[in-house]
């Protein structure tokens, strides 16, 4: 299976990436896929995340297909 | 019912955009009240001068959640249309940044959903600005309260 | 500090207006919040069909109560300018009757500001409709609850 | 003295009178004023007072000059 990374603003500059796409071998956790991007830190604190463009939670399973981005806080308006 | 949401990559003028959206709206003689927000660019913000602004946002999810937030107002407030245009790149001191309205039968209907979609829009919808000051950048950490 | 307060005998376009006021503001730049009400001549009113409205008015007294308002909207909020513009005559179905802005650095007096001078107005100004129905002509006895 | 009196909307419709000055020998209430103008009904409870143009009460003093209005509840907007 395929699933879309996407990274956003500050999180996306400090991470020095802003999309890729992994290839897990079955159905696996958001927490997971941050894992399968970012080795060296578990997902922080006040990051956003959104599975398919609806906001989700670190435990929200993740399907073939998939779009999972992660984001700092909203500032818009 | 219209539901309008843009994202726009340049300036826009508010007040042409409310002129003509409303000339197309269905919903002649039925609106007896329309509340509008438009948020513009200062050149201050949290007591530091800001020389331009850049607005960066999440394409696609943008505008699924600001159809949903729009969607969702029609329905709690039973209102009859709604507009939400928001600027995205490089933004220049007084340039409108958003602009929100909504169109309903009463008054009290339009003011509260006119704020709740604010409301939300500020703290759900996936944008994010960096600050040009005269000494360097910075990304804004949170919205203000409302 | 603008506050700009005008009784129209005739049609008006809310959005030109606006757009006309706003270039003469001496606040560009400080005001990152606008909040706006129109209120619209509906076709419909406590379940009767409206053919048209004529507003009366206490000429003198609606300016200097409206102006009055305005100011007292200012010093409590904070806001940077503000206008009213209201018809009186003969007003048709889907002309606007009233349009109340504020202009605010921030949102929440934006909203807040506009809300007041609308109810006030509503509750206070010395305006009174006569509403023209199929079977004959009415006073409005009482405002809609806001 | 002089004053002036005015009646609006449907009051002024109902009394069949909608402006006129008066020349009380000295300083009077609104209540008077009415009196004065509509003989055979005292201030209905709902009708609305100003004197020169701010709101006022039935017992406000009225001066040389001076121009008290009576209407119904307003309903603009």
């Amino acid at each position: 299976m395929a699933v879309t990374v996407k990274f956003f603003a500050s999180l996306s500059e400090r991470l020095g990436r802003s999309e890729e796409v992994i290839k897990p071998k079955g159905p696996l956790t958001v927490r997971e896929v941050w894992a399968a991007v970012v080795a060296d830190e578990p997902v922080p604190e006040n990051v956003l995340i959104a599975v398919n463009m609806e906001y989700a939670r670190p435990d929200a399973e993740v399907s073939d297909g998939d779009e999972v981005a992660f984001f700092p806080p909203v500032t818009g308006g | 019912m219209t539901v309008r949401v843009e994202i726009r990559g340049s300036e826009f003028d508010p007040w042409v955009e409310l002129s003509r959206y409303q000339e197309t709206l269905g919903n002649q003689g039925k609106y007896g009240a329309t509340a509008v927000f438009i948020g513009t660019m200062r050149d201050f913000n949290e007591g530091v001068r800001v020389k331009s602004l850049v607005l960066e946002h999440y394409p696609g999810m943008t505008e699924k959640h600001l159809t949903e937030i729009s969607q969702q107002a029609i329905d709690r407030w039973g209102l009859l249309d709604t507009m939400v245009i928001h600027r995205v790149g490089e933004i220049r001191i007084n340039e409108p940044i958003v602009a929100v309205a909504v169109w309903s039968a009463h008054r009290a209907a339009a003011f509260e959903a006119c704020r709740f979609l604010v409301e939300d829009l500020k703290s759900h919808a996936p944008f994010w600005k960096r600050e040009y000051l005269a000494e360097g950048i910075r990304w804004v950490e949170k919205t203000t309260p409302g």
